[in-house]
């Protein structure tokens, strides 16, 4: 056990698994770095530097460097994992889907049921996603909603760096292709995070923290604001549970439900733009089957309906924070 | 390359299967027996057979929307293709798939694809896996004319030589996507295209199985060899519209009925099989006769069989959760 | 006014508003069909029908086919748009957005936004959505929520020929990016149509009729299913209003809100897949915004998570019914 | 095609101009004062000028994420530049944009582009706008080595010829995508694979202003005469990393010192047209003064101007609703 950071716990998990199991191989732009190039090889490691030291380790066999193709290594990744590996490829920031969306959910979501249960596709897209690096509209999208919105994809969120080696480990080892974002911001946090490898399983809300008004549902980066929230509301007299779903697909319905059961209000708060996003579709499964415990309105807190924009003071402002979710609490109880 | 009797026979037989297997599904299509977007593969039929010749299980393919053909040609089950294309309980993907997804990874047959481009990136992964397992296997991506200007297939003509993959891909260039002519949609050539990748391409007459055959035994065997990538641009005709239902008016008139008297790849194989002394025509009359059998059979049972009962709707999406 | 079909409905928008406006221009694959051939030049007039006819009248400097390449075509209307032209292009099934997504919600969307105000890009896109036609994972699928995620876009989801015509006239007329979803099982259904050309204004929801036990809101085809559930409702002696939101962004939040305070029930239909769906967000909406009007528990009529199976017996099973949704009203009214 | 004194002294400015921007960018960016990711032009500014000189406001170009140098050849102004890449409400987006979205439609200039390959296809369009409208205009669009391999560039190279549209692709080769040499990562060559789309392409020296300019000027000719689409090999080099912050350890040492010295597209103008007597030492050493003042001028503006107000967030998403 010691410190790490958000990045190096996944890049941890990676190195792990890749030990662990020889079909484990890695790959995206510069995920080595320097490929083809007169200096160093490990040069990038991932444009973050999530996967910096792997090639040393692992070799060119089984770190790859690509061309900026992402159909086609996305791709690749979908028929490797359904031939026989087990790939963790990288879509360097969730906003580039839009050049290989197709092969991520009319591909390797879809085998296994278009191939009446024949076909395993086990891979891992690693992707960042996430507002307030000052990147703009194009680098800055959560759009885990839309993954969601996909039958086939499991959906990983993971909200810390103990969360994330866990949940890394499991999106390796599990059969299913996963989605796994990775908010740019949080690279450099840091918690006690265990040396040796652990698993943690997908559809298992974690609780941060227990109380008796108000369930704030809060995803990836979120759960961090939420708690912070939390506490001002404790110094305001109101006692928070915080659910952490931790994977939005499979998402942990049941304590969600028995939370807002206890508490009989619901918060939920997603960075993501507002409409059809993970925070509609937790507050409309609640309406819909935990209607009798709600004492109030279910409440959202969201980025609102817009592209993220540049200005650091315009983005700072299109980001949920904890005054916001403090104001959204004090909405669902009055 | 020389094909011993019994693999010609094989071919053939492949061929025979593919023609009446479509024939035979064009006309259940049109008395109603069939549902759904059927695109059929009549007249094509060497360039599927003529490649997957050199190919065993451990080789993979990935096809299109126009895919029986090459999950004949690469051993699924002819029943059980046709109960899927029935949509039936029994049939190859549990009638879930259906004509346009059908597959056999056990056999190396990656799906039929209902998405024009969907498969050269994927074979570009099934490729990796033989490269870095080290299984000697090749994998090979079939597109159309069409399919060759989608953007998944160009990237992946520089992804399989940069990453030096043991990839063919395969252009069937059958004249028209869809409606539209591919003498128009297609700037360039494929020849040039694949040298502007830097791949060796070659060009063959996709009526002809001995030609194909040739053709891609020697780019198969550079493959396997580590040489990378190579692309074959196959020349060939469809007999039938884009799909069940095309009335094909955007053909030329009388198009239709002069390919199959002059292009017909069974009748091309028949005639050159026999003056070559390879076979006799009895050797092919009894395949016929067998496939006849055969064919008959599937439908009848295909048409009995019963659907996926209704539970299975939800199944097969995850292996857990 | 005559009777006229769906598709025929489309056709005579597209045909009126290019009369009207020569720089409305259509393009797509097919959408003449028959180019560089020796047959017929406007062959198919799209896969399904809708343009024939244009070609002949307009020429081929106005209706264009295209190779099968949808990210230049579909991005070449982004860019038409944004230089003067009102392009009218198509991305034949929905299920293909895989792979030109960027061009639509990156590019087209956001120009506005991140050009400060200063770009206007007038372009619709055509698209076919839905199941019931046998075509398989691949070609039935709805993901207008996925568009409905995205700021900048705007998605129209026409219940019938009416509609459709109003609908695709206007949507012509935007200045702004939009989506327009034909359910391919629809195109041969008839109703009277004006001859004369006439823009529905979208973000005004209409109500197919009222009644005061429930609010069902249907998305598209599912606004005929609606009604055959509510006259079945009625047998039983519940009234239900059905709303017909006809654009899924923007959204008519308020007359749907109204129609739940009316009647203290809601039901959302729709043939997508249920996370992140419309539906979801139309439920939340009302469990925010009109919680205290709630008498039960908000319903969701969907899809299953799952992709669209391909065997008759299954697909039907698949859709939403009007069985489906009178058993969702007993809930709700429960 | 002869330049003026006039047009020389202008080209010389836009590079000049596009210089010190760029390397003055690089200096607050380093202070701290500039948010975000920025992608510097620094060492390819002869490509930009020499092409663009070709242009006037009908023509369009659509760039990349290292659109300054673009942005600046096109026209767009330089203050209201420094005061987007600084976030203020000034800005030419508002501040809502930043250095990767830096846009002037009234210039032609239809945006840098966070996405790689994200300009092609665009352009398309505005050539299509342009050649209905009959306006004699032509379309731009730059790529990187790295956005050659991109689906949506290969797909516009087959648009753009199939449609005949009045398109130049600019592949500007600075030798890396990242830190991945292109050497490495670009099968068979860009000049093939124009040709396999049956384009005619030219290489050029993207260091001489004077070779782009002749280049640019036969394709741009071509195109505006209605002869279709081509492509130009642009190889040049950056001078600062893939972004502020690249530490290049992927490139040899000294390659950065050497670059500079041997390979500075405004020296090597300055060498060129001083000896061949086209312009003096002091035309050039004015146009530096005035620039360096403009570029201190436009710095201390957007130090202390003021971001947009917050109401701003949620405007601009439609242009009604
Ligand atoms: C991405 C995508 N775009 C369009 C289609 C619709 N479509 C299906 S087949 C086809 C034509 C394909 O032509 P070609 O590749 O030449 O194959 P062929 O049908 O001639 O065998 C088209 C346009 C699709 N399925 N996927
Ligand atoms: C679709 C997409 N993939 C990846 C990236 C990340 N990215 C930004 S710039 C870049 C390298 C581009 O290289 P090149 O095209 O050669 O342009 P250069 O930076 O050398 O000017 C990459 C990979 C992106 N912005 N968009
Ligand atoms: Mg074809
Ligand atoms: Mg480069």
């Amino acid at each position: 056990m010691s410190k790490k950071s958000y990045r190096q716990a996944i890049n941890e998990a990676i190195a792990q698994e890749m030990r662990r199991d020889e079909n484990v191989l890695v790959w995206g732009e510069d995920n080595a770095g320097g490929t083809g190039g007169d200096g160093e090889q490990d040069a990038w490691g991932g444009v973050l530097g999530v996967t910096k030291g792997l090639l040393p380790e692992f070799g060119p066999n089984r770190v790859l460097d690509t061309p900026i193709s992402e159909s086609a290594f996305i791709g690749a990744a979908a028929g490797a994992a359904a031939t026989g590996l087990r790939p963790v490829a990288e879509l360097m920031f969730v906003d580039f889907m839009g050049v290989c969306f197709d092969q991520i959910f009319n591909q390797a979501a879809k085998f296994r049921y278009m191939f009446g249960g024949k076909a395993v596709t086990p891979m891992v897209i690693r992707t960042m996603y996430g507002a307030g690096f000052r990147a703009a509209s194009q680098h800055s999208q959560a759009l885990y909603s839309v993954f969601t919105h996909v039958p086939g994809l499991k959906v990983v969120v993971p909200s810390s760096p103990y969360e994330a080696k866990g949940l890394m480990t499991q999106a390796i080892r599990d059969d299913d292709p996963v989605i796994f974002f990775e908010n740019k911001v949080m690279y450099d946090d840091e918690e006690e995070v265990p040396d040796d490898p652990y698993a943690i399983p997908f559809g298992e809300a974690r609780l941060t923290r227990e109380g008796d008004d108000v369930t704030i549902v809060a995803i990836g980066r979120m759960v961090g604001i939420a708690n912070q929230a939390a506490d001002e509301l404790e110094k305001a007299g109101i006692s928070a549970t915080v659910v952490d779903p931790r994977t939005t697909s499979p998402l942990d319905v049941d304590t969600i439900i028995e939370c807002v059961e206890d508490t009989g209000r619901l918060v939920v708060v997603d960075e993501s733009h507002p409409r059809c996003s993970v925070a509609s579709d937790i507050s409309s499964i609640v309406a819909q089957h935990a209607f009798k415990a709600l004492k109030g309105p279910i409440q959202m807190v969201t980025a609102p309906h817009t592209p993220v924009p540049f200005a650091p003071e315009l983005e700072d402002a299109y980001v949920p924070n904890p005054a916001k979710i403090v104001d959204a609490v004090k909405v669902a109880m009055a | 390359m020389q094909l011993s009797r019994d693999e010609l026979i094989e071919s053939y037989r492949v061929m025979r299967t593919i023609r009446d297997f479509e024939e035979r599904v064009h006309e259940e299509f049109s008395g109603g027996a069939i549902p759904g977007f059927v695109h059929l593969y009549s007249g094509e039929e060497a360039s599927a057979a003529g490649i997957c010749q050199h190919l065993s299980d451990k080789d993979k393919i990935a096809s299109t929307h126009r895919g029986h053909g090459h999950c004949i040609a690469k051993g699924c089950d002819v029943r059980q293709m046709m109960l899927e294309i029935y949509g039936r309980g029994e049939g190859l993907c549990g009638g879930k798939g259906g004509s346009m997804h059908i597959a056999d990874l056990s056999k190396g047959m990656l799906g039929a694809n209902g998405i024009v481009g969907g498969g050269p990136p994927l074979i570009c992964g099934a490729a990796l896996t033989a490269k870095y397992k080290k299984t000697g296997g090749v994998a090979i991506a079939f597109v159309g004319d069409g399919g060759s200007n989608q953007g998944t297939t160009l990237e992946s003509y520089n992804l399989a030589k940069v990453w030096n993959l043991p990839v063919i891909f395969v252009v069937e260039d059958n004249g028209y996507a869809e409606a539209t002519s591919s003498s128009w949609s297609v700037a360039g050539s494929q020849m040039d295209r694949a040298k502007g990748f830097g791949m060796p391409a070659v060009q063959v007459d996709g009526h002809d199985f001995f030609a194909v055959h040739e053709a891609a035994g020697e780019v198969i065997e550079r493959a396997r060899a580590g040489g990378g990538p190579s692309l074959m641009h196959v020349i060939l005709n469809r007999f039938f519209g884009h799909f069940e239902g095309d009335a094909m008016t955007y053909r030329a008139e009388g198009e239709i009925a002069r390919l199959r008297k002059e292009k017909d790849s069974l009748k091309i194989f028949r005639t050159n099989a026999t003056q070559a002394g390879l076979l006799e025509d009895a050797d092919m009359d009894k395949v016929d006769k067998e496939v006849a059998g055969l064919i008959d059979d599937v439908v009848k049972e295909s048409e009995k069989a019963t659907p996926p009962p209704l539970e299975k709707l939800t199944t097969d999406v995850y292996v857990n959760y």
